[in-house]
């Protein structure tokens, strides 16, 4: 924060030049860029960061917005200086891969599971009506509906 | 004053947890596990019947289909309250 | 300081000998040995709530030679929120836990006193054990009555960050979440372990269960309201690790709830259920360790702490036990065969809802730990942030969603096509309509959005027609007004209609999320008093600055005029308080603007969007003149301290520099709340017990006599 | 009672296992190493760490080898923290004076944008060589838990002392200098 002014002076000086186009110029911006890095001090996301070294990213996302960077070209800069583990979204290269098979594999095996355990039931009763059962004596009939009606009260 | 609420507290403990050895209840009271089951089965049974009823009448179930479910469901049921009167002990239904 | 310290000691001493008394009470059948273990757990009750109130009167009053209080509390400190420092701390929140525990155990005990003979005593014994294990930790290793000698005068005080109405009641409700699903847990075990594994236990936990579900619903709900209102960043779920703690055993219990009416009526899913309630038990404490250990990182954690290793050891206890127990007795849990099980019924829906249940709880779980499971692996921590979770979940709640409108729809054991179409062609034109509507309303298509926006209208019309049917079926028979019907069709049948209504909570609740996160309006604007930004349709006008100085803090704040085209909408005011920090060589001023800072957020509530904002004051700006005064004036103090804070807030407000805001505008964020009223409310309904008529046993031989008499005509 | 063979058991409680494996994992790793200061407490020098970083602004990573036979103060900082700007300085001041002497300050800018930390190096006046660690993921094997760290490494490779915590002039005396006189 002690820094702001600093930041201000190296944003206006690396933003006078495009500053003509910056009207034209796609805007990202910076919370929808928080929402999708880290802070690496921290190990959250950086939009709910307040270290100083959050600060720090922020600010360097900021200048790199008052420079007309695209959201994407502003990340893959935050990979160069913070390494891949800025990114939220981890890269699906060598083990890490498992992050985004190992869910789908469990969902797939238990819809599997789920479709065995519904086919097993159904075939086990045959698929047809059970046979009718036979109807019950007055007797016993007016005795349910009596339990039935304490029950219900 | 610490102190005796330290005991009280200790005494009033001690009592609350003792009293079944001191003050034996005679009465056996209570239910066997078998007829909270069999109660548990038969409740769940009576809800069943009321929820087919339901679903006739709001047109998720066919007349055919309930017409079965309910037959079943309501042997099931009787069945159900012979084991209790069993395990109750109770005149038993004939 | 000497009661409380003796009552947690005492209550070391009693929840062991309890659980013993019951275990051979159990074994050598000696009801009152029974009777003793159960009795502890009153006891244990009793003495527990003797220590918490002598623990949280010292927060009340101040009393600084408690370490948690000097460290958690200040005189400063507002009453409410002294009141609820107390679980702020590690050691007053794990009182609290066992606490709860203990009042929770004992109510299930006292209700099922008279049943459940075989299972209660391992039940007790179980919950005792839980009650050791968190005994000893506040005992030997978080006690909340460690003294300070001396006395300091004035404590550190609370964490500015809790201090918001719902940190209150979010503890609390979380915490009873918690500890009421270790209710059925220890009934499960107890089932388990006596091999009575029939519909009882569950019929006498379902209950427990079901309130643990509203508690723990709750609970992260008023977290989300917390985050949202309080924090400066503008959301209310971050897949934050402690957040994720808490929503596996909820969506664990969720599932639960719906899979053990499938035993109940067919008495299929035996071994699935009791693994369910194992599973969310052993989440809840899972959850609790989290926080604890410090494991993974998260904002919500207690810092450093020396509990990982017994929390180990526990979890480990429970787990293979559990999984031993299971698998043990798998004979007992073998399902009987399934007599003409129709794929096409709610059993099967349920079926579903479960998978994606345990699914979406599988998919955080692995989102959550991922970063220790690789850092184990590869030896470098990947991270596992918002996109990935939304990437996963989105689908698997738009499925949720509809599954929520379509099960109500479906009869149990068999559905005819006819009578399923009957009932989906409403709801199916409504959510039809929906899209259509949006779409020509020119709400940009998102297809997530979309599709979950239509899921909720679907499972909202599904419950609306539902309840209209029932209302409309009872009027044929009573000819009752609709309001009267409503009611006695409620109350006929609470389980049902209640799961309903938390049906249409949960999809009310999705909506608010839908809307909220697809089309909200986020914008940073730097601005000076008099400028505008426009974000959202609205102009946000920077009126003047403010200040004040109060004497644990400094506040800096902005006057917003929200106008939209050009009519007042609403005055909302934000600012940036500045508590000040401990370090001893900060200036007497600048101390202030070094230590914790907190956001006030401006928040302009409705039904039909939120207007939120946040100021960050630009510091660095007034650096040079705090800095001066600090130079100046280093060792000033009290009055003269006063004085300087004040010029130095009165500056700010004259000529402000320019601050940034940080401004949102979300669309029907405020059903989000709603939704989750609704939802307590269909629990409510769910749980309340029935007419006391119904509960009211008669002797049950009586009983049978006398229908004996009648059915032989006597 | 209870077939521990069973496959039911074994493939319920593989995953059951893996879960505590996992937490247990968590628990022990989340405590600081502290190999090195116990290390350095019963008198033994441990050898540092090897590391593999790019210089500052480069890409192409160097091996700390690359400095063996000199005396290395190896310093963990970063440009927003605060001890760190009191600390330089000094650092600066001991590296004109040990480095006619065979030794070097070596400064690990971790967690920082390249672009801060070159104009913190200019306000300061640093120039010693200096390392970048974007993400910081050298920093556990030497147990790091906060800026400013610093590691004395002798001529051999070794871990003489250790600073957590900012530098003083004491400190560089009584650690640095009597290494310098060692041959290697």
């Amino acid at each position: 924060m002690r820094r702001a002014p600093a930041a201000v002076l190296v944003a206006l000086a690396l933003g006078l030049m495009p500053a003509a186009a910056s009207a034209a110029c796609p805007r990202a911006s910076l919370p929808d860029i928080e929402g999708q890095v880290m802070c690496l001090v921290c190990g959250v996301p950086l939009n709910l960061a307040d270290s100083p070294q959050a600060s720090r990213e922020r600010d360097f996302i900021e200048r790199m917005i008052d420079r007309c960077r695209s959201t994407s070209q502003i990340k893959a800069a935050l990979v160069s200086q913070y390494g891949p583990r800025v990114l939220a979204l981890p890269d699906d290269s060598g083990f890490n891969a498992a992050v985004y098979i190992v869910p789908a594999l469990m969902l797939l095996l238990g819809a599997g599971g789920a479709a065995l355990a519904v086919r097993w039931w159904s075939s086990r009763g045959g698929g047809a009506p059970a046979p009718a059962a036979p109807a019950l004596s007055p007797a016993d009939a007016r005795r349910l509906e009596a339990e039935m009606e304490r029950w219900e009260r | 004053m610490q102190f005796f609420l330290v005991m009280l507290v200790l005494c009033g403990a001690t009592a609350l947890m003792a009293s079944p050895l001191i003050w034996r209840s005679g009465a056996a009271g209570g239910k066997g596990a078998e007829e909270a089951a069999l109660e548990a089965a038969k409740e769940a049974k009576f809800r069943e019947i009321r929820d087919a009823e339901h679903d006739l009448r709001t047109g998720k179930l066919s007349r055919e289909d309930h017409q079965v479910l309910d037959a079943a469901l309501r042997a099931e049921a009787i069945d159900l309250l012979r084991r209790l009167d069993a395990v109750r002990g109770g005149p038993a239904a004939t | 300081m000497t009661l409380g310290r003796a009552c947690l000691f005492l209550a070391l001493a009693i929840a062991p000998t309890g659980a013993i008394a019951s275990l051979y009470g159990a074994r050598a059948h000696r009801r009152d040995w029974v009777a003793v273990g159960r009795r502890s757990v009153y006891a244990l009750a009793a003495v527990l709530t003797v220590a918490f109130i002598v623990l949280e009167a010292a927060f009340l009053r101040s009393d600084f030679s408690f370490r948690v209080v000097a460290s958690h509390s200040s005189h400063a400190t507002p009453p409410f929120y002294k009141a609820a420092a107390m679980w702020s701390s590690q050691e007053g929140s794990l009182l609290l836990w066992v606490w709860l525990l203990s009042l929770w155990s004992s109510l299930v005990l006292f209700l099922t006193r008279h049943r459940l003979r075989e299972l209660a005593p391992y039940a007790t014994a179980v919950l005792l054990g839980f009650a050791t294990f968190f005994g000893a930790l506040v005992v030997f290793l978080a006690n909340p009555f460690q003294l300070l000698d001396p006395a300091p005068a004035d404590g550190v005080g609370l964490q500015p960050l809790l201090r918001h109405p719902s940190m209150m009641i979010h503890p609390p409700m979380l915490y009873s979440g918690y500890t009421l699903f270790t209710i059925p847990f220890a009934f499960a075990v107890a089932a388990l372990i006596a091999r009575r594994t029939d519909a009882a236990w569950i019929r006498a936990t379902r209950r427990f269960g079901l309130a643990a579900w509203c508690f723990l619903g709750i609970g992260i709900l008023l977290g989300a309201r917390w985050s949202w209102s309080e924090l400066g960043w503008g959301g209310y779920w971050a897949w934050d690790p402690v957040e994720n703690a808490a929503l596996m055993p909820w969506l664990v219990g969720t599932a639960y709830l719906h899979s053990f009416m499938v035993q109940e009526k067919r008495g299929l899913l035996k071994a699935w259920n009791v693994s369910l309630v194992l599973g969310a038990g052993i989440l809840a404490i899972l959850g609790t360790f989290l926080v604890r250990s410090g494991i993974l990182e998260s904002i919500h954690a207690f810092g450093g702490s020396t509990l990982g290793k017994p929390f180990l050891g526990f979890i480990a206890v429970l787990v293979i036990g559990s999984v031993a127990l299971v698998a043990s007795r798998r004979d007992e849990l073998r399902s009987p065969e399934a007599r003409s099980y129709a794929t096409l019924s709610r059993e099967s829906i349920f079926l579903v809802n479960n998978l994606l249940l345990v699914g979406l709880c599988f998919v955080i779980f692995w989102g959550t730990f991922f970063p220790l499971i690789s850092e184990a692996v590869t030896g470098n921590k990947a991270s596992v942030g918002p996109p990935w979770f939304d990437r996963y979940t989105v689908p698997l709640a738009i499925a949720l969603v509809f599954m929520a409108g379509l099960g109500p729809l479906m009869a149990w054991r068999k559905t005819t096509l006819a009578g399923a179409r009957r009932s989906l062609q409403a709801p199916v034109t409504v959510a039809l309509l929906v899209v259509v509507a949006l779409l020509a309303l020119g709400v940009p298509g998102r297809l997530p959005a979309l599709a979950l926006l239509a899921g909720t209208a679907f499972a909202i019309a599904s419950v609306v027609q539902e309840l209209w049917r029932g209302v409309a079926l009872r009027r044929a028979t009573t000819g009752e007004a609709p309001p009267a019907a409503l009611v006695s069709v409620v109350r006929q049948n609470r389980r049902r209609y209640g799961g309903y209504v938390v049906h249409a909570g949960i999809a009310l609740l999705f909506m608010g999320v839908a809307a909220s996160s697809a089309f909200q309006h986020v914008r940073d604007a730097r601005l000076v008093p008099g400028q505008t930004a426009r974000i959202g349709g609205y102009d946000v006008r920077y009126v003047r600055a403010t200040s004040r100085v109060a004497p644990e803090k400094v506040t800096l704040g902005a006057v917003l005029d929200v106008s939209r085209n050009g009519k007042h909408v609403t005055t909302v005011r934000t600012s940036r308080g500045y508590y000040p920090s401990t370090d001893p060589t900060a200036g007497p001023v600048g101390r202030y603007f070094d230590g914790d800072a907190t956001t006030e957020v401006g928040l302009q509530a409705g039904l039909r969007r939120d207007i939120w904002t946040a100021v960050q004051p630009d510091i660095g700006a007034m650096q040079r003149m705090i800095d001066g005064i600090d130079r100046r004036f280093p060792l000033a103090q009290g009055d003269t301290q006063g004085f300087l804070l004040t010029a130095v807030a009165q500056r700010y407000a004259a000529a402000p520099p320019p601050a940034v805001f940080r401004l949102i505008v979300s669309p029907l964020v405020e059903w989000i709340w709603l939704g989750g009223i609704v939802l307590a409310l269909g629990g409510l309904i769910a749980i309340w017990p029935p007419p006391a008529a119904r509960r009211r046993r008669a002797p049950a031989s009586s009983w049978a006599a006398r229908l004996g008499r009648e059915l032989s005509g006597a | 009672m209870i077939r521990l063979r069973s496959p039911v058991m074994l493939a319920a409680l593989a995953p059951a296992l893996g879960l505590l494996d996992l937490l247990a994992y968590g628990v022990f790793v989340n405590q600081p190493e502290r190999g090195i200061d116990a290390a350095l407490a019963a008198g033994r020098r441990p050898a540092a760490p090897d590391l593999r970083l790019p210089r500052l602004g480069a890409t192409q990573p160097v091996s700390l080898n690359a400095w063996r036979g000199k005396v290395v103060v190896l310093n963990y900082w970063a440009s927003w923290c605060p001890p760190c700007r009191d600390e330089s300085p000094l650092l600066e001041r001991w590296q004109k004076k040990i480095a006619p002497r065979g030794g070097t300050v070596l400064g690990v800018d971790a967690l920082d944008v390249t672009s801060d930390a070159r104009a913190f190096m200019r306000r300061y006046g640093l120039d010693y060589p200096m390392l970048h660690d974007g993400d910081g993921h050298s920093q556990r094997r030497f147990g790091l838990t906060g800026y400013p760290e610093t590691f004395v490494i002798d001529r051999r490779g070794r871990i003489a002392a250790v600073q957590r915590g900012t530098v003083d002039d004491a400190f560089m005396s009584r650690s640095v200098l009597p290494l310098l006189e060692e041959r290697s």
